[in-house]
């Protein structure tokens, strides 16, 4: 499904998880379950040797999924065998994609019912020849933005992205956090333009989801806490947590009109 | 594109180079270079800096006349001293200039990646004395090899962190950095040891070093009025290669030997390659915030290197020299840690210098194949040899 | 009477110095005197040792101004950084100069003493810089604790001779020293380490280091307009203390301030004296050829003496020191064990130096009595900490 | 005894030991047995801490002696109750006499029946003092001349020196060896004017002394022997080797003239 498509029935939660953690075997039925419990959209990480955008948590889930034999071939198989009704979006860092190959890997997701693409350590201004890539095979390039990103700035990015703008809640790396900063809902507010905008980093509980689309959000993404609840095997806590936050998404999207993307 | 960084031209070296950093960095690193750009052209900041590399990293360093090598070598041989500065290495050059940077962008805090410690020391010895906070991370491995520097670092002031991801050396040890400057930066500086990395590191590491090639140039004029042949120097990240030869890249009559750590051998496993020499072997990728070669599995994961020098241990390399490397200004050279320990014990006997293991890969690599040096060489003494005698101790008892 | 030694007055200062060895010395020591002499005159010679000091030992060695420390203690400090000397201390500055002489004299094998190492290490790099066999008396005890410079001076080709007689340190290793001499010295120079011992060679160190205060003259007029109020320096056998002291000795209004070591206190067994304060709690008396200030029992039977700091760790000094602190020119200071801690950590934070053992007990002194400096003071740097990293830890594990 | 009294009877055999070496209480018998034995002189060295012009053999004497007690004080008490009718001398280094004061220590020799002395460290150069000191007890300062030293300042020490001239056999330190060299030979020849002269450093046998007797020395000076042999406790060979060695000294100087000192 195209991203634009889920925009539709904003506000939305997207999920991220570690695709391999604990096993690549793991991940498609993973995937349709967070998708059954109310994921509107599913990031799946491919893990990489050195995720610096990424605190322990995703971190280790990163060397836990590499060592279980994940690895790019096998991360489109998964992919491909994640068959829900919902977006799927790669998550994963510039130096996978550039050893692939930029068009191949691009077709790889289009091929694997990925429709959008989420690379951390990639700014607009080095992402040209992806964009190409992802044009071709009609697959979104979605950049972040982060609360020290200065207005023209954020402009342009906004410019640039397809899908939706990923929010970036604060400096720093991934992770769960306990409350979500005065600079998040800055940054919310200041976002030129009409893309659907996400708000991810940091977000973990059902009041933290509901605070971002409150404060203007279009999404709210749930990461780290997933990634944590999945390494202690607490699967069904998970599925708990993530319509206990569907829900807190949508009470706090009733106040405000939704946004077609 | 509105970009936040305004000379692109300097942002790339050919296809090397550039920006490949989460957005969070961009804006700092875009400041860092503005201010660094409008300092360079401040002569009160160049003169401060001129300064404290004068009186207090003890510059200029000696071109030593090596007589007893030249004679083994069949050919006149200098030795660029960078041993003889503060610290034991070459990486003060850089330290000092990146600090006097943050010093004058408000920055109270600096942080550092370290593999081997020298360049934690390095950080650690600025920061004691400009006034900085000062927080150095260190791959638990490495803590465990280098204690020395640890401690030395230590008693300057300077705090620690043991990194626990990834490998546990140097490699994680910048991720680390960067994910604490990611939220950091408004009072913090985040100090990179080499001329490797996202712009504008790499050619603001190089400006710095390239104090020691202004200077050899200068030196081997008046010492031969002319140029030497060749200048071999070892790399690591690059810094003290594109130091020494940054100012000598127009003499196109000049060869410019970069020596790479050849480890244990030019293999490699999944995870590991046995060496670190990613200019010579690796191919293209992104690390560190840099399009450059680095040491990578066909998926793009990257690989552990591995070299007796700690700070040749590197799986990735500065993308200047990536780029000068492939237009051909720049030649490829290998030693291995055999021909290290050669070069180790050769300069040790023969001049009364205990290089550091990495320069004696240079010097080992000379050794070897004396002829590419020409009949006039300068070869860069990076640093010197006392952090490293337990590590040959040990070598040698394998 | 008729002497080998024509230039009898240099023999003495005062009633000090002198020749006090055993006849088959005096030839050695006579043709080593006059040999030393006609060399500084011979302008050939001296530009060879000025070419070595620059482009080998790295001289001029920097004076910085310690705005850190000098803030702390309220007046202006400058620092003579004799740290940034190759090898890592003052030491090669006579070394290169004995060398050379031997060398001139047709000499092929030096030997010398050595306690932490220092000093041992300094005649390693000269010997394999000039081509000398070469090898260095080391007491037993010194051997053991002092692992990392041994290695450095095999490292270098030179052999280590272990002396297990006496109290098995380094003034059993000078006596060892002195037996080797008096049967090798027609091909054998004898590099003695410091300004003390018998004629020619406290005046012969102390000409040789003297360019440390030469260029600290020349530098601190330069950097304020005039002489400095105060120079400190530390005081094993008087080496680093003559070499900045004496071209200063004229100049009645700068205050000369030697700093031994006062060890763990000043008292004193039968045997063993607490500390290494010859020239303040010392007693004339005749050691290694010189009459001096010594540490004694009532009948002259030479003390072992003590200090954290292995350099100040003997139990004599130079003769001139003797002379010039009974004149009242040189000002006797201690520095215990806990105040060289004290200022060996406190420059290492302030400043990003970590001194040697030896120099910190002038930093400690300066720490404690920053009165006594007046406004413009010189503190001299003798060497570099790294070679004390392992005792610090030990001593503050106690 | 004066020395030059001794001399009348040339060649002679001189030996050396360590006093207090085992013990300060065995000494005067040691003496006793020696001059019993053959000695003509006995050097009654004074142990010090830092015996430079001495090997391994009498530096070990000297550091048996000084745990044992031996002293400056307890060395005069020695010396004065080894009381033989041969002449006794001092020697060691020079800073145990400046220590105790050269008046008071050339006094205290006079008293205790030493009538020479030999200071290994103090050439003619630095003499000047002790020599005024010895003067006023009536004690002779003996100076020593090695291989190396020139014929000029041979000469000068020859002059200065006064009981008789100890000539060093060798460039080095005390120790037995194994052959006598040609340079000493060549010093005895070398030596001006007509004092008697001692050769020591390196004498060990019988044989070795009537060398350096037939060479034209007055003295054959044995020393390391003496102290090795009584660090084993062998004093009764010890004795035997004197007799020897006297012996061997006197034959030797049957085909010379005897000199009159
Ligand atoms: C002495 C010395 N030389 C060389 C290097 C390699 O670094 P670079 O390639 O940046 O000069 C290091 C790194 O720690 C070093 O300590
Ligand atoms: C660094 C340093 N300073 C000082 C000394 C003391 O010697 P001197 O008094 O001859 O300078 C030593 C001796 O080893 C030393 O290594």
């Amino acid at each position: 499904m195209k991203i634009s498509e889920a925009f539709i029935a904003a506000p939305l939660l997207i999920v991220y998880i570690c695709a391999g953690d604990p096993t690549p075997a793991a991940t498609p039925d993973l995937v349709r379950r967070l998708a059954a419990a109310g994921a509107d959209i599913i990031e799946l990480g491919l893990p990489h040797s050195d995720p610096i955008a990424d605190g322990p948590t995703i971190q280790a889930a990163a060397q836990r999924a590499i060592a279980a034999g994940m690895n790019t071939d096998v991360y489109f198989q998964v992919a491909a065998e994640a068959d829900v009704a919902i977006p799927k979006v790669f998550m994963g860092y510039y130096n996978m994609i550039y050893a692939r190959g930029l068009d191949r890997f691009a077709g790889d997701c289009a091929r694997s019912g990925i429709t959008g693409m989420i690379v951390p350590d990639l700014p607009p201004e080095e992402a040209g020849p992806l964009q190409e890539a992802c044009a071709k095979f009609d697959v979104d390039l979605i950049f972040l933005a982060a609360p020290n990103t200065p207005a023209e700035r954020l402009k342009m990015i906004e410019k640039e992205t397809s899908g939706f703008l990923y929010l970036v809640a604060r400096t720093g790396v991934t992770g769960a956090q306990s409350d979500i900063l005065q600079s998040t809902r800055d940054l919310i507010a200041r976002v030129p333009g009409s893309k659907p905008k996400a708000v991810g980093f940091g977000i973990s509980t059902p009041a933290q989801a509901a605070e971002v689309i409150a404060a203007g959000a279009d999404a709210a993404i749930v990461g780290s806490v997933c990634v944590d609840l999945i390494a202690r095997g607490e699967v069904e806590r998970l599925e708990q947590l993530i319509r206990d936050m569907k829900a807190a998404v949508k009470a706090a999207g009733k106040s405000k009109a939704p946004i077609v993307g | 594109m509105h970009s936040l960084i305004s000379d692109t031209s300097a942002v790339k070296f050919g296809r090397y180079g550039g920006l490949f950093v989460p957005e969070t960095l961009v804006p700092p690193l875009a400041e860092l270079a503005k201010a660094y750009q409008r300092l360079m052209k401040c002569e009160d900041f160049k003169e401060e800096l001129n300064l404290a590399l004068k009186t207090f990293a003890g510059r200029p360093t000696p071109l030593y006349y090596a007589r007893n090598l030249s004679q083994k070598l069949g050919r006149k041989v200098y030795l660029k001293r960078e041993d003889l500065v503060h610290g034991g290495a070459h990486k003060l050059n850089n330290t000092l200039g990146q600090a006097l940077v943050a010093k004058k962008m408000g920055k109270t805090r600096l942080i550092a990646e370290t593999g081997a410690g020298q360049h934690g020391v390095a950080t650690a010895i600025v920061g004691a004395n400009l006034g900085f906070e000062t927080q150095v991370y260190m791959g638990e491995v490495d803590i465990e090899r280098q204690k020395m520097n640890v401690y030395r670092m230590q008693l300057m002031g300077a705090e620690v962190i043991p990194v626990r991801s990834g490998s546990r050396t140097l490699k994680d040890a910048i991720n680390e950095a960067m994910r604490d400057w990611a939220s950091s930066f408004d009072h913090t500086h985040y100090l990179l040891g080499t001329a490797a990395g996202a712009h504008p590191f790499p050619s603001m590491v190089r400006d710095f070093q390239s104090v020691i090639g202004k200077e050899a140039r200068s030196q081997i004029l008046q010492a031969e009025g002319r140029l030497p042949d060749s200048i071999t120097a070892c790399v690591g990240g690059g810094s003290n290669a594109m130091g020494i030869f940054a100012p000598f890249l127009e003499d196109e009559d000049v060869r410019l030997l970069a020596v790479e750590a050849g480890g244990r051998g030019l293999g490699k496993t999944d995870r590991i390659a046995d060496h670190g020499a990613s200019l010579g072997l690796g191919t293209d990728g992104v690390l560190h915030g840099a399009l450059t070669k680095i040491l990578q599995d066909p998926y793009g994961q990257i690989l552990e290197s591995y070299s007796v020098a700690a700070g040749l241990d590197y799986p990735g390399v500065g993308p200047e020299l990536a780029f000068l490397a492939e237009k051909g200004r720049v030649l490829t050279k290998i030693a291995d840690d055999k021909t290290a320990m050669r070069g180790f014990h050769a300069l040790s006997k023969l001049e009364g210098i205990i290089p550091a293991l990495e320069s004696a890969h240079a010097v080992g690599y000379a050794l070897q194949e004396p002829e590419a040096l020409g009949d006039l060489a300068i070869i860069n003494i990076s640093g010197r040899g006392d952090k490293d005698l337990a590590t040959v101790m040990d070598y040698e008892n394998l």
